[in-house]
């Protein structure tokens, strides 16, 4: 009985995930392709804690069904929108000349070519995977990592110089996005509706940041999933009309951004000064380095993902503008003050407001 | 006993979730598609999450459940809010 | 024998051809993007279906590790990739 | 009990993808966001009652991020951008 619905709901799932990627692609509307995105990455999400991989999809649920839309609507809003409505038909801009139908249908095949052999590759790692070693070689080890969770042991201490090498391509990327220009213009503050959430769901996402953190040594959880729940509650001042997003200012914000990058190699060079191996953790301290270098990791990928939804340099905030006062820090909205600066942002938001009130009335 | 009011939330939680996918399909605009979503939805939602704190029997996890039914309650009542306004500015543009 | 570790794996070889197809062909270079992204999906599944090691079995955490920093990564490079459609389009306004 | 999880997980997903047909259908933006925030509100169930079924209470945090991102998402939809011609 349960492995039979169980069956079911693994095929509903795929259906649900493979219709959804053709969808998402087969449109020529920009928007629609994103929202479709956003589904697909929270189906994913679903499919990653069905197949027991709840790190992966705590990872999904912040990134894939939130911040990458979040960014790719961003994105989208800038181009020209034509003046279609959103409901006309799908547009077709393939011509039907013959060199171009060849194309397509050349690529089409090379496509189906690649999916046979990832097929063929697949049913090779299958056979294999009951005499993995190497998993077996992570369970034997775990004791000694100085962290019960076992993907926090395989990113922080049995494979750090994988980490320590992603967050220094995080870095390479922020500093790109640096180079490209400045960030997009900003938003309006907020209304009183969207203010309220603002209010509540910006210090939530920041609790549950530090509890997945903190959580992420023993269960699933950690600095890349804390650190993009923090990025979460930055992108929502973002939208709030906040322009610094609780982010530092000039060379302070260099050193967050180059934070997990910089705090793997002091703790690195400083075990080969006592003479360890690089990143080689003594069995006693591995706990508290590797909540150390976890927490400069958030930090920077935190700050890394909310430059990435700014989409360039951040400019310096300006005092007559309607986007509220800049907050000093995130941590401090959590403070009566900044409460007012929030609600004092409210006040030019007036006409959605009072445009508002009349659609309560009709409900 | 517990078992059979947990089984007995954890279906009518049920009912109010399919109600609402029916309605979210059947309804004909974005407007009344907002009845099916906030209201029936976020019923279903918290029948669930009754059902399974008294079948886990564990406070801790049960206070959790809770916390989650409250964040999405707030959180949904908002962005439908902010939807219907977004659908309302676009339709008074054009 | 339909199991799940084939089920998800064969998916995530689809997607991949899927991405792959949209990523070469299409016109425009957002769905270009959101074309490598669904590949990338695709072959997060693929390793996450041989990590699948059944009910109730622990998993194998390489992979796990694999595509947890492959998700971060692929939203960075996204956004780069954003930026410089953005100046690119910039200089050709200009 | 563990049958009436199974059972109704498969109602809850049967549920997800009638809502991901609105996704799906639209016509308009704001229907497919909207579709979106109930087919948030079914996976937090769904993942409710995975945690239960598959033994892992680690779930329910992946629910908790799921809800409070739905509501960063519907922000993201619906964030009015200052004119260019403003900063």
């Amino acid at each position: 009985m349960t492995t039979s619905a169980m069956l079911i709901l693994d095929i509903l799932m795929v259906l649900s995930l493979l219709s959804l990627a053709a969808a998402a692609l087969a449109t020529s509307d920009a928007r629609r392709s994103v929202i479709l995105f956003m589904a697909f990455g929270l189906v994913l999400a679903l499919a990653w804690a069905r197949l027991q991989a709840p790190d992966v999809a705590l990872a999904e649920a912040a990134i894939g069904a939130g911040l990458s839309g979040a960014l790719l609507l961003a994105a989208v809003r800038e181009q020209p929108r034509p003046a279609l409505p959103d409901d006309t038909k799908t547009v077709h801009h393939r011509d039907h000349s013959s060199p171009k139908l060849l194309l397509e249908w050349t690529v089409t095949l090379l496509c189906i070519v690649v999916a046979g052999v990832l097929a063929w590759a697949l049913a090779q790692a299958f056979d294999r995977a009951p005499q993995d070693t190497l998993a077996q070689a992570v369970n034997e080890n775990l004791a000694t990592s100085g962290v019960s969770n076992p993907v926090t042991a395989v990113l922080l201490n049995f494979r750090a110089y994988d980490t320590l090498l992603e967050l220094a391509v995080l870095l390479t990327a922020v500093l790109g996005i640096f180079a490209l220009g400045p960030a997009r213009p900003g938003y309006r503050a907020a209304g009183p509706v969207f203010g309220g959430l603002v209010h509540w769901l910006v210090p939530v996402l920041i609790l549950t940041a530090a509890y997945l953190l903190w959580v992420g040594a023993h269960a699933p959880g950690g600095a890349f999933q804390a650190g993009a729940t923090l990025a979460a509650a930055g992108v929502v001042l973002r939208l709030a009309g906040q322009r610094t997003v609780g982010l530092p200012q000039g060379r302070t914000l260099y050193l967050v951004v180059a934070a997990g990058v910089g705090m793997f190699l002091v703790v690195g060079l400083s075990l080969l000064l006592l003479g360890r191996p690089f990143l080689g953790y003594p069995p006693a301290w591995a706990g508290g380095l590797i909540l150390l270098i976890e927490t400069a990791a958030m930090l920077a990928i935190a700050a890394t993902l909310v430059l990435a939804f700014l989409g360039g340099r951040p400019q310096p905030p300006r005092t007559n503008v309607t986007g509220g006062k800049p907050l000093a820090t995130l941590i401090s909205t959590l403070s009566p003050r900044s409460r007012q600066g929030l609600s004092g942002a409210d006040a030019p938001g007036a006409e959605p407001h009072k445009h508002f009130s009349e659609d309560n009335s009709q409900c | 006993m517990i078992e059979i009011m947990s089984s007995l939330l954890i279906v009518s939680g049920l009912g109010f979730y399919l109600a609402g996918s029916i309605g979210l399909l059947r309804l004909p605009d974005l407007y009344s598609r907002l009845h099916a979503l906030t209201k029936a939805d976020n019923l279903g939602l918290g029948l669930l999450t009754g059902g399974l704190a008294l079948y886990t029997q564990d406070l801790l996890i049960a206070l959790k459940l809770v916390l989650i039914w409250l964040a999405v309650l707030a959180a949904s009542a908002a962005s439908a809010h902010l939807i219907a306004q977004h659908a309302r500015r676009r339709e008074t543009q054009s | 024998m339909l199991t799940a570790h084939w089920l998800y794996g064969i998916t995530g070889c689809l997607v991949v051809a899927l991405g792959l197809r949209t990523a070469l062909l299409h016109a425009l270079l957002l769905h270009r993007l959101i074309g490598i992204n669904v590949m990338g999906a695709g072959v997060f599944l693929m390793l996450i279906a041989v990590a699948y090691r059944g009910p109730g079995v622990a998993p194998d955490p390489i992979p796990h590790a694999l595509v947890l920093t492959g998700i971060v990564v692929a939203v960075s490079a996204t956004a780069l990739a954003l930026a410089l459609a953005r100046r690119l389009t910039a200089e050709q306004d200009n | 009990m563990p049958e009436l999880l199974a059972v109704s997980a498969l109602a809850l997903i049967l549920s997800l993808f009638l809502g991901l047909l609105r996704v799906v259908r639209g016509p308009g933006a704001g229907d497919r966001m909207l579709a979106m925030q109930l087919i948030g509100t079914t996976g937090v169930g769904l993942l409710l009652l995975l945690s239960l079924l598959l033994d892992q209470t680690a779930l329910i945090d992946v629910a908790l991020i799921l809800a409070l991102l739905a509501a960063v998402a519907a922000a993201a939809f619906t964030g009015q951008e200052l004119e260019t011609g403003d900063d």
